[in-house]
């Protein structure tokens, strides 16, 4: 079509995000919304790799290592009170976690 | 000499083994083995040290270990200073003294634990042996420092330490409360000493002890005026209040007894508890510049000495009398330090160190001997059953008493003869503890070892063959089966006579012109208390006015005739009439009409001094509780009482207030409670609806080209 | 355009299939030896020795019927196997063969990163297996296996970072390289770390004493209990080429890849006349035969003495094989 | 031209499984089509020269992040349907409207300024003393960015820690 | 989430089913194991499934014809089976056996005895993981069932002893035959234990698993090896000796610990010690007749007895009663060792993991023909 530009990937990863915001809105499944929420970090990372490589600076390939590294962080942790929700409440649906104490 | 770093470390290395590894795993033997050894490994190295130090021509000697904090640019006085500390330790006489000491006397103590804490459980055991060399540790790393904050860093690790020991037996809540109020006083006093810290390097630019005495020396005596140098010395004195026990912050002290015998000996006898001294003595520059704060430590001083040895007077429980006593003792060594008498002090700070830590582990031998009793009234003629703790008690006793020529004697009079220099009403004040510590001690000497035994009964009461027989192996724990008083085990005798010998000759090293010595001590120390500066330039100007030597003689004779006296009171009451000091001890509520009804014959003794002394000390002690207490009781009523003010104000003023925000707020959220759903996603939503926001302001902004 | 397309089609055509074929036979070599360890014959009817027997046993398994548990999810059930193959097969493009460009498909910079990620790839295929199976003890198995793997895939990453240290690359021919640079084989250096590779090795391939996962005595098979036919071949398939892969990465990492012993050593140049491949081959085979060995003699761990292993034993060792490594680095 | 076809085919895989998983009925396919959607990124990262970042993005995330996720779709296993219930204060409709509306407008702002794309000058290059995207990645890692990294490892030693609290049973 | 294949941990508990198909239950064993993750929390023991009724059909055989139906309890241990009953009914008719006879009796229940140990090491083994040992250990089982044929015609069922006495005499250089194999499992002995007594592995599957206390072990009835595990001396060879086991000379291996591994080394050293036996049997082998004076048709006068012998299980016994008018046993009755062994299994599997099930239920050695019978 034409030369791919640093602005292609930014679309694609304004896209990307919206379809992770739209599956962490929409869905009810709390395993689900965790993943739209890697989804959206992942547009993130797409953006940084792309602008260093327009800029032909890797700072942003070191700030997409620090992402990588907190979403293994939140998917520990978040996943670590996944189960343990889960085995006091039985359910992963986010409409039946609306107390802050049971 | 550049090994001297060691000697700290090596304790510290046994605590670790032991706290690390030992709880666990080693035997009660292998704990308590490598505690003495490394105990044993850093006494080598001191007397090395301090050998090579003795031949040296400097007698300094700095060792930097590296930076421990590397320079950060803080504000000063005179502009942004380099605050950089480094792990440095300073050998020089005064520190070289304090190292023997700790480390000849911790040794001792060590391995006099080791038999003392024998009945622990293994994990007690171990943990007390971590505990100590911890403590040891720290208290070498307090000495050795050459810094303020290495000092500081000793100084908190001693004042932990000591409250570990004083609680450890935690389960018991006397003990556990003792160790509490222990180290909240001493925060009390840290307070004031890490404030004057902050002033220090504010005001000098350094931390460094030597290099702070020379810019202290530089600054003109504050005679009249109470400058910055006054200031620091009151803040510091305030830390050293703290941890020495003087008046106010020596409540503590007392309570501190709650711990095992052998850390009263070690650490509020001997070595912790002179910290304090040592801090001032280490600071003489400076506390020579500032007069008034010197008064100010010579009146404390020597009130608290007074204090503590009045209540003495009236103790009966062994280790308490003794912990009075060092109170009392401290109070003189500031007395001396207080009228500039600092190398007297610190002679008194290492003949103390002997005689009480031969008291108190003679105390605790006694104790464990009559199975962890420590009243005194239920004591007595226990120079039958154990001879070796009785001589070297004894010895302790007379040293303390300060009865010539044991060491007590040289060092005290001293101080004595120092301050009778510096100020009369001081001295007759001094004169008055002295004759009063030699009567408590003697009467704790006499309750405990002459008379009658007024003990419990043991399970087969057959005379002193079989109690003899005990010694030998009372090791399978007697606390289930006793079988009465006993000598106790050699581990827990060769201290004490070791520590008898030192109690004997410590003095020697500081004998007086006047008795035909040179006062080496004195000498040695010197160059520890001027600035160096100074100590070049005026060279023999530091000469303080002396008397004759006859006068001084008499001086002695005076002081000993005092102690002589209170010997023979103390003979008199709890030898030959023993039934009287018995009756005095458990009629005490009604002291007074005791003493005018029934002892005719020491009528005018009792009119004139026991009465006194003991009304006086009946009536301190009142003061202390009525008074203080009272004053703490009325803070407490006062607060109550205004706590009463504004609880109405709070109720119909700030509660009619809150109630209106509430009330309103309770009406307001049927509006907004609306939102507050408890979905998160409807939070996300809002969230997003933020960037929405943001993200079409922003657009508007590049279309409209603002 | 030959250069760049078909070549590497070419190349990755021969290697795929040499991968499947070689798997085959390590199969029947496994047998033989293993047959041989408990003083038996192993196959011995079909062609000389058997050696058919290698050839048989995968049309056998082709032509089975390829049953799909009525309850299972049929997606799954099909996607796991080739899951599970696909990165086996796919490591194999930066494996050096010999020294001659001619022997590897690629050579990328982070080699064995590429190595290590892609061979985690392969735990999907084990954990869908037993989730599609829809049976209780494939799902028990394969999580064991996934931890499993897990696990030790740090172990193994941890110790490969030494490595990477010693020779101050990621790709696989510099690696390579970087021993003959030194003149000696890394594993005179880093033998601890050879060992651990080793170990955490036979545990990611599932292999005897770990072989868990499916222990036939416990768990009646493990995650591919529901299998038959071609897709239970595949997984079998992928076993092995995980075992190769295994081989061919201590291979170049420790043993020197296509060198010769000693490769700076003049006096044994009368070596070169072996080509490098040779040499590459015979080191694989003879880690091929130390693993088939090692299972015929040891009985199996358990699951919790596997972890603890692995977590208490290995990672430990690792880490402090790094340190190690790194300070004798610097000092050097 | 054959960049061109690349990133066209890699958009619409990476957006058509990010689709997928937000879509899929079942929580394992939307797993599996997560993975694919990692690993089209990571081939998009190739494409971009940032080889490391590929292998961390297969390593990490599909080969490690994503297995976490299925282990405990695994563990969480429902007898029931996971969305079955629904609260009616549900605002899913206008986070779906407002999401759309927020990609429009980026997608504006993006094609309005892409004008000036050329316009932005290259940043200084990295003085780094060595070459290669591994080597120069590691050397801004381990100088200038060393203080974040190390605080990185320690966020991820505090998950770990609280992971396996909270996911161990009671105590 | 629609797919929900199995409340696997909707519980902290989970039930399995092991068996009675399952490589490692040794037959036709169930387990139903209820598991907290990997941890066993309770097991059932379920059992039957190869029930066939012997000891109410042997109530109408004659007394020769049950001897056939006891070769199909312990069919590893067929012959054992076979001495115990005939020495029942021999007790119960008070017939006395020739010497000769009792000494290859002894000889074959030794061979017996090693013969089922090497099953169990192999199966045990196997269990564990350790494939080799299976192998080698039914390499030399293969030979004690060649002199098994050799001696009666069959290979696993027997039928090689009959009321009084042996049906034959052993063939010609069968007892040289019987000696060279006591020189080659000598031999292979110290082979076994090589690749297993130190491997660290193997200890650490079977050191400290199962653990049983001697009062337990007694209290659950177990015997054989694995009581014998537990240090308590208990051998019927010894205690009550029957056939020629008063003449010999051999001591009975006892454990200390109680564990799986005790159990293990205990039945090695048996290999030594049956090796030993039979031995000492060869060396001593009586000239005489094999068979007893015994009438044409067996009918004990009426009474009851009990008679138990060391089967390699364990303690073996019968139970039988006579109304003296049939020819048939009135009632008929099996003490089955791996029965009583059995029970134990749920005491040593408790607490344990998924994985030491099987290695416990190799270390009792159960043979469900002789459970179920």
């Amino acid at each position: 079509m034409m030369e791919i530009t640093t602005v292609h990937y930014t679309v694609l990863s304004a896209a990307l995000f919206s379809i992770g915001v739209i599956g962490v809105l929409v869905r009810r499944n709390i395993i689900i919304i965790f993943m739209a929420i890697e989804l959206m970090l992942n547009a993130v990372n797409i953006n940084l790799v792309a602008h260093a490589h327009r800029l032909e600076n890797l700072v942003g390939e070191v700030f997409v290592v620090f992402v990588i590294a907190v979403a293994a962080a939140e998917a520990a942790v978040g996943l670590g009170i996944i189960l343990a929700f889960f085995r006091n409440k039985e359910t992963v649906n986010i409409d039946e976690m609306n107390v802050m104490r049971w | 000499m550049d090994l001297i770093w060691l000697i700290p470390v090596l304790p510290g290395v046994g605590a670790a083994l032991n706290g690390i590894l030992g709880v666990r795993y080693f035997s009660k033997t292998v704990a308590a083995g490598i505690a003495c050894a490394t105990m044993g490994g850093s006494l080598l190295l001191s007397v090395f040290a301090f050998v090579q130090l003795l031949g040296a021509e400097h007698r300094e000697h700095v060792v930097s270990l590296g930076d421990w904090i590397p320079p950060i640019p803080l504000q000063t006085v005179n502009g942004l200073g380099a605050f950089e500390v480094p792990w440095a330790f300073r050998l020089d006489p005064l520190s070289g003294m304090m190292i023997l000491i700790v480390t000849g006397i911790g040794f001792l103590i060590h391995l006099y634990s080791s038999a003392y804490m024998s009945h622990e459980p293994r994990g007690g055991y171990v943990r007390f042996f971590c505990y100590l060399n911890l403590f040891c540790f720290f208290m070498l790393t307090l000495v050795l420092g050459s810094t303020f904050l290495v000092m500081f860093v000793g100084w908190e690790g001693v004042g932990l330490c000591s409250y570990l020991l004083i609680g450890f037996w935690y389960h018991k809540k006397s003990a556990a409360d003792a160790g509490k109020k222990a180290f909240v006083v001493n925060r009390v006093g840290d307070f004031g000493f890490v404030l004057g810290v902050f002033l220090i390097f504010f005001t000098f630019g350094t931390l460094d002890f030597r290099e702070v005495a020379e810019a202290a020396a530089q600054l003109p005596v504050e005679t009249a005026t109470f400058g910055v140098l006054s200031t620091i010395c009151l803040l510091l004195f305030i830390g050293a209040v703290g941890k020495s026990a003087q008046i106010p912050l020596y409540v503590w002290l007392p309570d501190a007894m709650e711990g095992p015998t052998p850390v009263s000996a070690l650490i509020h006898a001997a070595t912790m508890v002179t910290a304090g001294v040592y801090m001032v003595g280490r600071n003489a520059v400076l506390f020579s510049q500032a007069p008034m704060i010197m008064t100010t430590v010579a009146t404390v001083g020597v009130v608290t000495a007074l204090l503590a040895a009045t209540i003495g007077l009236v103790q009966t429980d062994i280790k308490k009398v003794l912990a009075y006593s060092t109170v009392s003792q401290l109070g003189y060594m500031f007395l001396a330090t207080g009228v500039g008498a600092f190398a007297a002090a610190a002679f008194h700070l290492m003949t103390h160190a002997f005689f009480k830590a031969l008291l108190f582990l003679g105390s605790g031998s006694v104790i464990h001997a009559m199975n962890d009793e420590q009243d005194m009234q239920k004591m007595g003629g226990m120079k039958l059953y154990m001879p070796v703790t009785f001589v070297t008690m004894f010895v302790g006793s007379v040293a303390i008493a300060g009865v010539p020529p044991f060491s007590g004697f040289f060092s005290k009079d001293e101080i004595l003869y120092r301050t009778f220099l510096d100020n009369k009403l001081l001295w007759g004040l001094a004169v008055l503890t002295a004759g009063m510590t030699a009567f408590y001690m003697f009467r704790l000497i006499f309750m405990t070892f002459f008379g009658e035994y007024r003990g419990p009964s043991w399970g087969s009461q057959n005379g002193d063959d079989h109690a003899a027989d005990d010694g030998g192996h009372h090791d399978d724990g007697h606390a289930h089966a006793w079988h009465g008083p006993h000598e106790s085990p050699s581990l827990m005798t060769g201290p004490l006579m070791v520590l008898a010998v030192g109690a004997c000759v410590a003095g020697f090293v500081g004998i007086p012109a006047a008795l035909g010595g040179d006062n080496a001590i004195e000498h040695f120390l010197e160059p520890a208390f001027v600035a160096e500066s100074a100590a070049h330039s005026e060279e023999g100007a530091h000469e303080v006015a002396h008397l004759s030597h006859a006068a001084e003689i008499g001086l002695m004779a005076f002081s000993v005739l005092i102690a002589a006296f209170g010997i023979a009171l103390a003979y008199h009451l709890y030898v030959r009439r023993p039934e009287r000091s018995k009756e005095l001890a458990t009629n005490w509520a009604g002291a007074h009409r005791v003493l005018t009804n029934k002892y005719y014959v020491d009528e005018a003794y009792n009119a004139t001094l026991v009465k006194g002394t003991m009304g006086g000390a009946r009536g301190l002690w009142t003061v202390d509780r009525k008074v203080v207490d009272g004053a703490v009781n009325g803070t407490g009523w006062f607060t109550r009482a205004s706590a009463w003010v504004s609880h109405v104000l709070d109720k119909y003023v700030v509660d009619g207030l809150v109630n209106l925000v509430g009330w309103v707020c309770a009406e307001g959220s049927y509006i907004f409670r609306r939102g507050q759903t408890g979905l998160i996603q409807n939070y996300a939503v809002a969230a997003l609806f933020g960037v929405f926001t943001f993200v079409t302001v922003y657009l508007v902004a590049r279309f409209v080209g603002l | 355009m030959i250069d760049t397309i078909v070549i590497p089609l070419l190349k990755i055509a021969v290697l795929v299939n040499g991968v499947l074929v070689a798997v085959t036979f390590t199969v029947l070599m496994e047998r033989k030896v293993i047959a041989w360890a408990q003083s038996r014959l192993g196959p011995m009817r079909v062609g000389p020795y058997g050696i058919l027997q290698a050839i048989v046993d995968p049309i056998k398994l082709i032509l089975k019927e390829d049953i799909t548990p009525a309850k299972a999810d049929k997606w799954m059930f099909t996607l796991a196997p080739i899951l599970s193959l696909v990165p086996a097969l796919v490591v194999f493009a930066v494996v050096p063969f010999g020294g001659d460009e001619l022997f590897y498909v690629t050579d990328i910079n982070v080699g064995l990163l590429f190595i290590i990620a892609v061979t985690s790839i392969g735990v999907y295929g084990i954990i869908l297996a037993g989730w599609a199976s829809n049976s209780k003890y494939p799902l028990l198995a394969s999580l064991r296996a996934s931890a499993q793997l897990i696990s030790y895939e740090i172990a193994v990453t941890m110790t490969l970072v030494s490595v990477i240290l010693t020779a101050g690359t990621l790709s696989m021919i510099g690696i390579v390289e970087a021993q003959q640079e030194a003149g000696f084989w890394f594993f005179f250096v880093q033998p601890v770390a050879f060992v651990l590779v080793l170990i955490g090795g036979l545990a990611e391939t599932n292999r005897a004493p770990f072989d868990m996962p499916e222990a036939e005595q416990e768990l009646t098979g493990g995650f591919h209990t529901e299998y038959s036919g071609m897709r239970f071949s595949m997984f079998f398939l992928a076993e092995y080429a995980n075992m190769l892969v295994i081989s061919a990465v201590v291979v170049v990492l420790f043993w020197g890849g296509w060198l010769r012993p000693f490769p700076n050593v003049a006096a044994l140049s009368f070596l070169d006349f072996i080509p490098s491949w040779v040499w590459f081959f015979g080191k694989m085979f003879g880690f091929l035969y130390l693993f088939i060995w090692i299972r015929a003699t040891l009985p199996r761990y358990r699951y919790d003495q596997l972890m603890r292993l692995g977590w208490k034993i290995l990672i430990p060792i690792a880490i402090g094989n790094i340190v190690v490594t790194a300070v004798v680095k610097v000092l050097l | 031209m054959a960049e061109t076809i690349g990133f066209y085919t890699l958009s619409v895989l990476i957006l058509g499984l990010a689709v997928l998983v937000v879509t899929a009925k079942n929580t394992v396919h939307s797993i599996l089509f997560l993975v694919m959607n990692f690993l089209c990124v990571a081939v998009l990262y190739v494409v971009l020269q940032a080889e490391f970042l590929a292998v961390i993005q297969v390593l990490v995330y599909a080969g490690g992040i994503v297995v976490l996720y299925l282990i405990v779709v695994m563990l969480v296993n429902l007898k029931g349907e996971a969305e079955a219930h629904q609260d009616p204060r549900r605002l899913s409709v206008i986070g779906l409207a407002l999401a759309g509306a927020v990609l429009l407008e980026l997608a504006g702002i993006l094609v309005y300024s892409s004008g000036s794309d050329a316009a932005v000058p290259s940043s200084e290059a990295v003085a780094s003393p060595v070459q290669g995207n591994v080597e120069e990645l590691g050397w801004l890692l381990y100088t200038d960015y060393l203080i974040p990294f190390e605080v990185a490892s320690v966020l991820l030693l505090v998950a770990m820690i609280g992971a396996i609290l909270l996911a161990r049973r009671e105590v | 989430m629609t797919t929900a294949p199995s409340p696997m941990f909707d519980t902290d508990e989970l039930v399995i089913n092991m068996g009675p198909q399952h490589p490692s239950t040794h037959g036709v064993l169930r387990l139903v194991l209820k598991l907290d993750g990997e941890k066993v929390k309770d097991v059932d023991v379920v059992m039957g499934y190869v029930h066939r009724g012997i000891e109410k059909l042997s109530e109408n055989r004659d007394w020769t014809q049950i001897i056939l139906l006891t070769d199909r309890m312990d069919y590893v241990a067929a012959a054992t089976n076979n001495l115990g009953y005939c020495e029942t009914v021999e007790k119960l008719m008070e017939i006395e056996v020739p010497r000769r006879a009792r000494y290859i009796r002894t000889i074959l229940a030794e061979l017996q005895r090693i013969a089922s140990h090497c099953l169990w090491l192999g199966t045990h083994a196997m269990d564990i993981g350790a494939m080799t040992v299976f192998l080698y250990a039914f390499r030399e089982r293969e030979l004690i069932l060649d002199l098994f044929e050799e001696y009666c015609g069959a290979r696993l069922t027997y039928n090689s002893m009959r009321v009084g006495g042996l049906p034959l005499d052993i063939p010609t250089g069968w007892d040289e035959k019987v000696r060279a194999f006591c020189d080659v499992m000598e031999a292979k002995v110290p082979e076994y234990e090589e690749l297993l007594t130190n491997n660290r592995i193997w200890l650490e599957r079977t050191r400290g698993i199962g653990v049983i206390s001697a009062e337990d072990a007694i209290g659950l009835g177990l015997c054989g090896p694995p009581l014998r595990g537990s240090a308590v001396y208990r051998d019927v060879r010894k205690d009550e000796p029957y056939a020629a086991y008063d003449e010999f000379d051999f001591e009975v291996p006892l454990g200390t610990r109680g564990d799986t591994y005790d159990r293990y080394l205990i039945r090695l050293e048996e290999f030594r010690q049956s090796i030993r036996i039979i031995r000492q049997a060869l060396d001593g082998l009586p000239e005489g007749p094999v068979m007893g004076k015994v009438p044409r048709l067996l009918k004990p006068k009426a009474g009851e007895t009990y008679h138990a012998i060391e089967s390699p299980k364990g303690e073996l016994g019968y139970f039988i009663v006579s109304d003296g008018r049939a020819t048939n046993p009135y009632r008929f009755r099996v003490r089955p060792p791996s029965f009583c062994n059995l029970q134990g299994l749920r005491p040593l599997v408790i607490g344990h993991l998924v994985a030491d099930v099987v290695a416990l239920i190799g270390t009792i050695d159960v043979v469900l023909g002789e459970v179920d019978r």
